[in-house]
């Protein structure tokens, strides 16, 4: 490999070749996508090559929200929702971290439960939607029921896994300087467990949402579920699309809301 | 004696008893204090009174229905909506692009596809019985949800379905669909809702339900005498309309409801007798289908203790 | 409070790890483990300091820690071992914690093994804002903060880079030299071994057997640099290893 | 620290305060706790003191699988359902996946999606219905879109997240040797993102799975789905569990063949 | 083909990580970096092999690439870097494929290279079945592959035990001998810097500037154990760091 270099010749600089493969994300670009999707579909509904049974028009859309909003009937329904939304997703969710944490460090509750959890896991939540009723009663009880048994399998199998993935040499350090079981639960394995709970509690949330809708099959006159489902026995586009826009903002601000918890608590992150 | 009871309801017309008993006062006069409980669907209010979280409510018969009163958790035990010739009844709808191609009649319904919520519905045994009396076969659909079964009919993904005049006289209005026929053609009297209550209400309260009935009865009458023998004239319409509309289309302005009110308009059984020959026919059928046991019987499902019976 | 290994054996599943060891640790002593790779030692500390049990002999205690002695057996580890969710001082306070010594006669504490690992000033220091070498000596003021009878040492400086190894080395002979403690202290590295053993035991390869103990009696604070005494001691090692650590560094590991 | 032994005292040995933290799942477990599950419903219902309302009697769903599977019918119901979810699935884990390299590689394209898949994601598939039936009809194309779309959004999500977790210094090894983007690409960015697009596939199936009973809301009339539907507007509680427990097989089937697939493919993997 | 480095300056952002470095890389020597922590040891590297671009100052390559050259300057890893889903011989063509080379070709080379780091048995080896060691000599068996000009080496030994440093440091020292090659070494450790440098770079704490450059004469293979020579101009260097270093591992690192 070594040669003598050739005596004449100019250096040359070295060839970059490196860079790349480091994506950013930037808010900007996505805020232009849907400015031009939208401006897109209110020229095609209104030129006409857009039928109107295929989409709404984007300004009839807005039209909705401004009704909406103008009647107060926006917070009518929203209050509702977001209240079975919380109180369903705290059922689940506590439930679902407390028996996670059990499953992480019992083995025998690992051994019967998990099984369990994992049958229960792709069981759709509207097929069982007329034993609901028969089990929590038509009120409030089944929407909560409803959500809480959505939220819960997500949250466990997250919770456990992430109590799986705390730092072993962590725990040997505790048992090593002979703290308490307890201890070592709850100064190790439950902090070390805590950025694995809230990101599944990111899809577990992200699931509350979506089981907004079936939850609200059962009896709900008010709510953004049901006022998705009336828009879209009526074939109303335009409601149905108002409704499901409040649903995936929710989404987006119940998703930047963890992302915020997130911030705070696991500032210790490198 | 208040007595709390708690009645479900769908945001139909057809519903109009209850509305009217509730805001002329007849269930307070009757010692109820009614709390009205909103569904978006039948089943699930059927489901609810076996529950115990609704004591009484008017709905189609269904197979879900038979199925509840065989686990001995509901009765019918009263007649609601019926279909009654001479009079505006259930339609049977054809979509723009098979009524161009040919289905213009009911007779025409050979080979078609027929839109239905599920197997067991009210749709299906109307959809049957109209096949069966044409003398033709047909193929559902189950769509689970008006709304999709209208998205379908609309853009002719379905040949043809029935549903109550309130909506379909402004489909048809649209264009995108064909009125071809009326149900009461074929079934001149059929039982199309009944009122119907837990077995332990049926059994154990009778105080309760007796009162309930005879309150709802002067409320479809109330219903009947304005809008179909139109007692009032205009004006009695108009009070009728005004009475409904805080219950049906509420979001909708006056105007803009009124024609769908008056368009929906239906006899409800007066005293809610109950006609006996049409749910035989209805049950035999469900169990000729296989969709319900085939050892139910009629006193399974109802409780005639209450109100007048008739065959026709 | 002495140490004495006694006859231990121990085999992972098929796989025999450990052979019949008999080691003794003096009061005030650090004692060297070395061997190449996967030849138990890490093993054998988890059995001196409880953590695991060997399938055969005994790991005794004789006689009973001094006074004020929170936890006998106390580890420094190779990765550290810090919470990295708890600041410097919190990471120490945490095992006074359990013994109910909280406020300011945990502050005092706190404030005492800071200072001697030279920490005072990062009490509020996130794990994260650490350099290696200053995560290691957190680790060791954790270590010092209950008093330990014996610090069981598994590769501590091995995690470090080599400039950072040579500073951390200093701090330790000065350690020891202002208060003698003592010490099992599993190393790779034969220069620290010759550095800080009193006593060095060598092991051979998978299943290790001690094939020599080295004694090496030049007092800590007069070891230097380029020592030929040392120097001679590192090569005797270093011999007795090469081959065993080349054989242990081409086994395939079966996974 | 270092005290003088005291020499009467006889060699204690040392307190073993290790162990623990360690759960191991055990299959033999599971099975118990579901034989004693089903057994508990099973005397209750016979006892009485469960209501017929409120679960089917064990043994009567069996006699449902049984009559299923004399019939024929259970293939009747469980050949369209599996085509749906293979077909359904296999289109939107295919879009999702090359949808979420290009994210991962390409500034732009993550700039410019990454908001709208956030926003879609909370979106209830359900909710959709009325308009499928207009987008892609009543038959087979409905409820394959209707799947493609439900797996779809999370395949995005997992690739595009394995995409930016493979190893920067691969990259960095493979620019450094001159390697061209395209092998970088196939050689070192797909097998490292491997990992996590199986691991995101398996939550994909099981939203696949439960969304099968909603795309067969639509126009079927076979299938698992279309069966359970029926079921449950019959208040038919036997044949509602036979399927429940059908899905949920399936569930755990698709679950451990993924398990399989990793085993193969990635027994790289220390 | 030599190297010249033209005076390199760089910030990331508003931290000036290095500030006028000029140095001169001559064919067939072996050039070491060193220095404290952060001092952008790792940074310069990536400017010389064209992965990086510096804020001032050039990169110059003498002369051009000798016959048969790939890849004129090639990398290797602290972290191996090797694919964990290919086996040593994938690893290795891995770099192979995009010239074209297959089949038989590749093959001769693949051979050749492995002989030369002793893995010519282990080359249906996975990376997760071999030692630290084994998988530094994968990296460089792989390096050699391409026939490099110029190898950039960034703590290749930093990652690996002691005694397994030992051996690969023999290992690199006989590959030398039997065909001299060009190289940029970075290393934290004083011990590796006096065994393999030619001419040894010291850099301050970050930014780093080059405060001497050292040259070694005593040829490699010469170079034995507890060499007075060595042991002096190590002691030097280590002067000349000791307290950069200290101040380098203590400062905060801000995230
Ligand atoms: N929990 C365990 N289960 C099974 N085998 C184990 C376990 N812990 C260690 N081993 C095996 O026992 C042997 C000794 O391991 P140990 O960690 O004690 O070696 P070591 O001397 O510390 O090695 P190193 O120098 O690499 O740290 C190794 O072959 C290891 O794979
Ligand atoms: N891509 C980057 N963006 C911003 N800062 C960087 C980047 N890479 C390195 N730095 C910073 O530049 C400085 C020099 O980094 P570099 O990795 O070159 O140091 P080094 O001498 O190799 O250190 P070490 O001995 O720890 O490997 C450090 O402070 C580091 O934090
Ligand atoms: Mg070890
Ligand atoms: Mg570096």
């Amino acid at each position: 490999m070594s040669e003598a270099t050739a005596p004449g010749q100019a250096p040359v600089e070295v060839r970059f070749r490196g860079g790349g493969f480091a994506p950013k994300a930037n808010r900007w670009a996505g805020a232009v996508v849907f400015a031009l999707a939208i401006a897109f579909v209110e020229w095609g509904t209104r030129a006409g090559w857009i039928s109107a049974l295929t989409l709404p028009r984007p300004s009839d859309v807005l039209g909705v929200f401004v009704e909406l909003w103008q009647s107060g009937l926006l917070f009518k329904h929203l209050a509702p929702s977001l209240s079975r939304l919380v109180v369903g997703a705290a059922i689940g969710a506590s439930f679902g971290v407390t028996l996670g944490i059990l499953i992480g460090l019992f083995s025998h509750v690992r051994a019967a439960l998990v099984p369990v959890v994992a049958a229960i896991f792709p069981i759709p939540k509207i097929a069982l939607l007329p034993l609901f009723v028969i089990w929590f009663g038509i009120d409030e009880g089944s929407k909560y029921a409803l959500i809480a048994f959505g939220t819960f399998t997500p949250t466990v199998v997250a919770t456990y896994g992430a109590v799986d993935n705390v730092d072993r040499s962590l725990i040997r350090m505790g048992q090593s300087f002979g703290l308490s079981w307890r201890s070592i639960v709850l100064k190790i394995v439950l902090p070390g467990a805590m950025p694995g709970i809230l990101s599944g509690l990111r899809i577990s949330l992200a699931i509350a949402i979506i089981l907004l809708v079936a939850a609200e099959m059962l009896g709900a006159e008010y709510g953004i579920g049901a006022y998705i489902l009336e828009a879209g026995a009526l074939y109303d586009l335009e409601r149905l699309f108002a409704g499901v826009v409040i649903l995936s903002l929710l989404g987006v601000v119940v998703s930047s809301a963890i992302g915020q918890i997130e911030k705070r608590l696991l500032g210790w992150r490198s | 004696q208040n007595r709390k009871i708690v009645v479900g309801a769908l945001r139909f017309t057809s519903h109009a008893g209850s509305f009217v008993a509730l805001e002329r006062g007849y269930f307070a006069e009757a010692g109820l204090d009614v709390e009205l409980k909103f569904f978006q669907a039948a089943q699930p209010m059927a489901v609810a009174i076996a529950s115990g979280d609704v004591d009484y409510a008017v709905t189609a018969i269904s197979g879900g229905l038979v199925s509840l009163a065989d686990k001995g958790a509901i009765k019918v035990i009263g007649g609601a909506l019926s279909e009654e010739p001479g009079i505006d009844g259930q339609k049977i709808l054809a979509s723009d692009a098979a009524f161009k191609a040919g289905l213009t009649s009911a007779k025409q319904l050979g080979g078609r596809t027929f839109g239905m919520t599920s197997a067991g519905s009210s749709f299906h045994y109307m959809g049957s019985k109209v096949a069966a009396a044409e003398g033709v076969q047909m193929s559902f659909k189950p769509l689970q949800k008006v709304g999709a079964i209208i998205g379908a009919l609309k853009s002719g993904q379905i040949d043809a379905w029935v549903i109550v005049p309130h909506i379909a006289k402004p489909l048809a209005g649209s264009g995108a669909v064909h009125v071809i026929g009326n149900i009461s053609d074929y079934l001149p009297r059929y039982q199309v809702t009944t009122v119907f209550t837990s077995a332990k209400n049926a059994a154990g309260e009778r105080d309760k339900t007796k009162g309930f009935l005879a309150a709802f009865g002067k409320g479809v009458h109330d219903y009947n005498a304005a809008m179909i023998d139109k007692a009032g004239g205009e004006a009695g319409v108009n009070a009728m309309v005004d009475l409904i509309h805080k219950y049906v289309y509420e979001d909708q302005p006056r105007e803009k409801a009124a024609p769908s009110i008056i368009n929906g308009t239906m006899r409800l059984n007066e005293n809610a007798a109950l006609n006996v020959a049409s749910v035989r026919d209805q049950l035999e059928w469900f169990q000729a289908e296989g969709l319900v046991d085939a050892k139910i019987t009629l006193d399974t499902l109802l409780d005639t203790s209450y109100v007048e019976t008739f065959e026709a | 409070m002495d140490i004495r290994l006694d006859a231990i054996s121990h085999a992972y599943g098929g796989t025999e790890v450990l052979r019949d060891i008999s080691l003794e640790v003096p009061t005030g002593r650090i004692v060297c483990l070395v061997g190449p790779s996967g030849c138990g030692k890490s093993t054998l500390l988890r059995f001196i300091g409880g953590l695991e049990r060997p399938s055969a002999g005994r790991v005794l205690q004789l006689g009973s820690p001094p006074e004020g002695c929170l936890n006998p057996l106390t580890y420094v580890f190779q990765d550290f071992a810090l919470l990295p969710w708890r600041t410097v001082r919190g990471n120490v306070s945490l095992v006074l914690e359990d013994h109910g010594i909280r406020g300011a006669r945990a502050d005092a504490i706190i404030a005492d093994v800071l200072a001697r690992t030279r920490l005072t000033d990062f009490g509020r220091a996130l794990p994260k804002q650490l350099s290696g070498g200053m995560k290691q000596r957190v680790a060791i003021a954790r270590a010092l903060a209950v008093n330990p009878a014996v610090m069981l040492m598994d590769e501590p400086l091995s995690a470090l880079d080599a400039q950072t190894r040579e500073l951390l080395m200093d701090d330790l002979v000065g350690l020891w030299a202002r208060q003698p403690f003592t010490a099992v202290y599993v190393t790779h590295n034969l220069a620290e071994a010759v550095r800080l053993g009193h006593r060095i035991a060598v092991l051979s390869r998978r299943p290790g057997r001690i094939r020599e103990v080295v004694e090496i009696d030049k007092p800590l604070a007069e070891r230097g640099y380029a020592d030929p005494e040392l120097e001679a001691a590192r090569q005797h090692l270093w011999t007795l290893m090469r081959e065993e650590a080349r054989a242990a560094d081409e086994e395939l590991i079966d996974v």
